[in-house]
């Protein structure tokens, strides 16, 4: 029986909830309205308003506060509703979060679970598609993950929670109806994988640009890689399939210039150049605020044309 | 339950405007309603996309408080500005235009519903950040200030942006720069499912406010006639060079907070409630028990207001596409 | 100038302590000005490098408010912390030893002037953003509230940090979920240049809070005394359940801002003032009247003192440097 | 005569302030205290009040009414003290300044100009000492320059006032006490610029990292480019040079992953492949928040020998 994205979130927050007691949601809208996109719906009933606690619009202090919770022992997951917002809540996430275990000596550590739901392809308009997480990958001190599976979506939570350091989980409302099992109950969020094995060319990706990959695989018998951690990067696969295929795009739904991919293409260059037989190539967002209109929206973000055309021209 | 209000009669008692005055307010209450009504609609035929927050049960904060700006004035809204962008002197045409995403929209389509912009209007937006608008008044407000202008910057916002840092600072900001801003709080008691009993260890907003030094003024923000005579006097002070101000508009929105909400969070008695203090048919009523309105001036108002939005309708459907070789424009000017 | 306390007398009258009590309350007034006086010192000879801020001036809050604490409280400060790690247990040795930059320091010699840290203390730092700890406050007082343990959560701030965000919002989730804090607001009249009339349009410190409905404090920062009693009944408030509570301690510092400050923003004058209400001679002064203290036991705390600081100083000076290899230990748990 | 870097900021400062008068400085401390950095020393004595306005702690709201003035007709400058604190006011600079005018269709424009300093090598640790010009140079709708010369000390901030799109103006503390002329009293925002001429490798670089660059090229003749401008890139003058030298190491004093240099990597790898004889290498901030004690900064920061070392591995 398969379940939904969103359900695999849901599962993954319940599984929590009932493995450790410390475990609690934090967040705006989580409990009594269903969580914004229904991923905690149920949860204010069966956790109580202690668990799953409504947040007023503060997302620097509420944040800040998940973070300082961890700080004082207990396992917060904090959510906060996309990951625009989380730019209001940035200075907590790096300040506080991504520093206190290196500046305090080792002697603290913020265990904090942050969620945040991203990207575009829903017409939300310039504000509400954003896609940042380029600039979370940047920061040492954080682990920053993206779900782009069942699996991940199920498990990555549970695999923060175990995690002593802070971690930012990306989700992706783009995903939400995107049915299949939970495979693996438990995963780790160490690794990236191969996703479809592949010859001709390499592609790496993350997130809900995952699916629009391996669907232009098939055109261009792609190999296909899910980062699935976006800091620290697991590169070993990449190089591996580089070995392979000799040539390699990336698929990242951030802005082109600073994006994900531009840090994969580096560190291909840096460790892997003289197995290219091609330069590197990268389908991005267009570098514009995302306007709303369906045509102008996809015609914004990487498409599977888009990584298919872009294949064809590195096969020459 | 909200605590406010449960028990209040609604609005009554004679309007102190002459015929013509009234009839307009009454007038810019229906096309929002019916602009929205209809925006709904469209919602469910899949023309109107994205995020939508209807304002449906709160018209009288616009239809009252907008008239009392002048054309030089500056007016900052949030996500749920339709009423604000209308009454403001956007046409239905090019508000509609917008929700479609048509190149004739007020944004030229770019905006969508949460980011409506006239520069002629002095409209400033629509922003989907929840106090996003608050420093962007707050300069607007500097600006004006610098330049010696007697310009009154007008900010909306919901309850639910009380409790952001953004308004704390911006609040501050223009109390001891002393800016001409009217801060129009727009308490419809919920942020999202969030009731500001659940978000606020203050309740009373005007107390928050005034903590600042500001003066402050609450008002029921259900009758037209109480928000009118308001925001009239909050902006000549405004005007008058007397620093900021800050209005609490108590409200309600009947609808949804946006097409995307199950409303798990308030009982249905609270709403039907609240609408029996709805503001358009309790100032109709006024109006025809001092005979100022008959109910056929009404239905004739209405056919009216129905013919616009219907035009609205049209002209959206007839408008353009932006070509998609277009997509990079605007992003840096050139 | 500053135009609270301008007039107010030095404080006296008697100390209503057992004579062990208020030596102790000396002592460590004490031990502050002459650690941070030694600081100056060691800045200017280039071993302690970075942002150094003193807080020579303000001793009485820290000795006063730090021994209403029980060992399982909380401690947060700011980068103006040195008094408060020290009155908080953390030795003299570890303290001069992070501002040296040495690994027997408190952060091991990673954080510096601004951020000490005692995980055995309690003391959770240390923190140059300004109402950077405000937040982390709320959260430790969370999990204490959520753990069930009586635990008090003392956040220390400027009043620079009162115009931030994260003063509102960090305000308002404290009252609103009852949260075990107590607020101790170290009013020093200037943050860097920017003095609270030019930064704040209501410098009625405890008025803001109020708004929050948060039960307020003021008193006399320079009097340690008053400083103790006030924050023994806020503490035991706290720590009955009762929510938080807010403490403005009017303070002044003598020094400069840190030691790039030109000081063009105040004038000598005023600083004379503040001087005569020096925590510690006016202290001293009190317990002399009432037979508490000579002249000559006071010398021998001060000799007492100066030795320990001495003896930090050598620990510092014999201290180790971590080797380069660990540069990227404690990023990340093992 | 020569003048100081920090001295050339004054005069740019001081020009723009008699070149127009809907110009004025905003920030914390920038006018009783006598600026931060003593940059705008003076100012408030010549100019007043009105013009030269302290402002409280509050980033966001006064970067946000920084915007809000640019676009009510005035040309702010404001000044936030450091780029560590600009986290707090990210959300009004990306959501407000960088998208408005798309967003709106194009009928609004924000041209305000924001100045930060940035970069480590002072001991002031972790949360002093934040590089983030990768975060900015991300987003759409920005323009982001980085001064580090005299010229560009000087220049910039006249050049961003006649630009009207939002300017954000990177300073760096390491320079202030650079001395040299005011050579050209007006630079464009546009262009990358070749600052060494060279043989051996293109060393790219920007800000306080480029003399250490100069220095390092002395060793290696190295061809050394300052970007100048971090967006939109100007990457003809890096393609030149690699055309010539067929080798590049970039020096950015950002944390590694995600930094500029990625991003330039990447650019190159795109546009300049086949021109490569080797690997492309960079020298970056180590991934650590800056610790406080004077070797451990040392360490953490790209060094004249680092820069060395790896063009001399990429010489081979
Ligand atoms: C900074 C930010 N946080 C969260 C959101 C998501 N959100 C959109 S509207 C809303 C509720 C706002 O409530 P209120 O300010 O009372 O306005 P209302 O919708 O009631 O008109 C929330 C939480 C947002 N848009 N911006
Ligand atoms: C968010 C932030 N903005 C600016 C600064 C720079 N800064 C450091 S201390 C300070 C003044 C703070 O004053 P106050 O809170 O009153 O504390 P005091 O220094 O008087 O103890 C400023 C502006 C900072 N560290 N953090
Ligand atoms: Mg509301
Ligand atoms: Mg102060």
């Amino acid at each position: 029986m398969t379940i939904t994205y969103r359900e695999a979130l849901r599962q993954g927050l319940y599984d929590a909830f009932e493995k450790d007691e410390r475990v609690f949601l934090m967040g705006e809208d989580v409990g009594k309205y269903g969580g914004t996109y229904a991923v905690s719906k149920g949860m204010l009933e069966r956790y109580g308003p202690e668990r799953v606690r409504d947040a007023p619009l503060s997302e620097l202090a509420f944040v800040g506060a998940g973070i300082g919770a961890a700080i004082g022992g207990m396992r917060p997951i904090v959510e906060v509703m996309t990951v625009n917002f989380s730019m209001l809540a940035l200075d907590q996430i790096v300040n506080t979060a991504a520093m206190l275990r290196h500046m305090s000596g080792g002697q603290f550590e913020a265990p904090v679970v942050i969620r945040m739901s991203t990207g575009a392809g829903r017409q939300l308009a310039a504000q509400h598609s954003n896609t940042l997480e380029a600039w979370y990958a940047h920061v040492p001190g954080l682990k920053v993950v993206a779900a782009a599976t069942i699996d991940d979506a199920h498990g990555m939570v549970l695999a923060a929670l175990d995690d002593p350091n802070p971690v930012v989980i990306f989700e992706y409302p783009a995903l939400f109806e995107l049915r299949g099992d939970v495979v693996h109950p438990s995963v780790d969020i160490a690794t990236a994988k191969v996703m479809r094995p592949g010859n001709k060319v390499t592609l790496v990706t993350y997130g809900a640009c995952l699916h629009k990959t391996l669907e232009a695989a098939e055109a261009v018998d792609g190999e296909v890689i899910d980062l699935r951690v976006l800091r620290p990067l697991d590169m070993a696969p990449v190089f591996e399939s580089v070995r392979k295929t000799r040539r390699a795009i990336i698929v990242d739904e951030g802005w082109r210039s600073g994006s994900i991919a531009a840090e994969i293409m580096a560190r291909i260059v840096e460790g892997a150049f003289y197995e290219l037989d091609a330069p590197l190539a990268r389908v991005c967002r267009e570098e514009v605020p995302i306007p709303y209109p369906k045509h102008l929206e996809e015609a914004a973000l990487p498409q599977v044309e888009k990584i298919v055309a872009a294949a064809k021209e590195l096969l020459g | 339950m909200s605590a406010r209000f449960e028990i209040a009669p609604p609005p009554s008692g004679p309007v102190p405007y002459p015929r013509e005055l009234s009839i307009k307010l009454l007038t810019d209450m229906l096309r929002i309603r019916r602009l929205e009504e209809k925006c709904a609609e469209l919602y469910g035929a899949g023309k109107i996309r994205g995020f939508l927050h209807l304002y449906i049960g709160e018209e009288a904060v616009a239809a009252g408080s907008l008239p009392a700006l002048a054309p030089e004035d500056n007016v900052v809204a949030t996500y749920r500005e339709h009423g604000h962008a209308l009454l403001r002197g956007v046409s239905m045409n090019a508000i509609m235009a917008e929700m479609f995403g048509k190149r004739e929209g007020c944004s030229r389509g770019r905006g969508g519903s949460m980011h409506l912009f006239d520069a002629a209007a002095r409209f400033f937006g629509g922003n989907a950040i929840v106090g996003g608008g608050l420093p962007l008044a707050v300069g607007l407000a500097l600006a004006s200030q610098m330049q010696k202008r007697k310009r009154v910057t007008a900010c909306y916002f919901g309850e639910g942006a009380v409790a952001e840092g953004a308004f704390h600072e911006s609040m501050n900001l223009a109390q001891l720069w002393h800016l001409p801003v009217a801060w129009f709080l727009e308490n419809n008691h919920y942020a999202m499912g969030t009731s500001v009993e659940r978000s606020e260890s203050q309740t009373d907003f005007c107390i928050k406010a005034a903590a600042f030094g500001m003066p402050t003024l609450k008002v029921d923000g259900m009758d037209v006639v109480a928000v009118h005579e308001v925001a009239k006097r909050a902006c000549a002070q405004v005007r008058a060079g007397e620093g900021p101000v800050f209005v609490e508009f108590n409200t309600y929105r009947f609808r949804a907070h946006s097409m995307f909400d199950a409303e798990l969070y308030r009982d249905k008695a609270e709403v039907e409630l609240w609408k029996t203090r709805g503001p358009i048919h309790t100032f109709s009523a006024r109006l025809k028990d001092q005979g100022d309105l008959t109910e056929e001036q009404f239905l004739e108002i209405d056919r009216a207001v129905m013919a616009e939005v219907q035009r609205a309708v049209d002209f959206a459907e007839a408008g353009a596409w932006e070509p998609v070789e277009h997509l990079l424009k605007d992003v840096y000017a050139p």
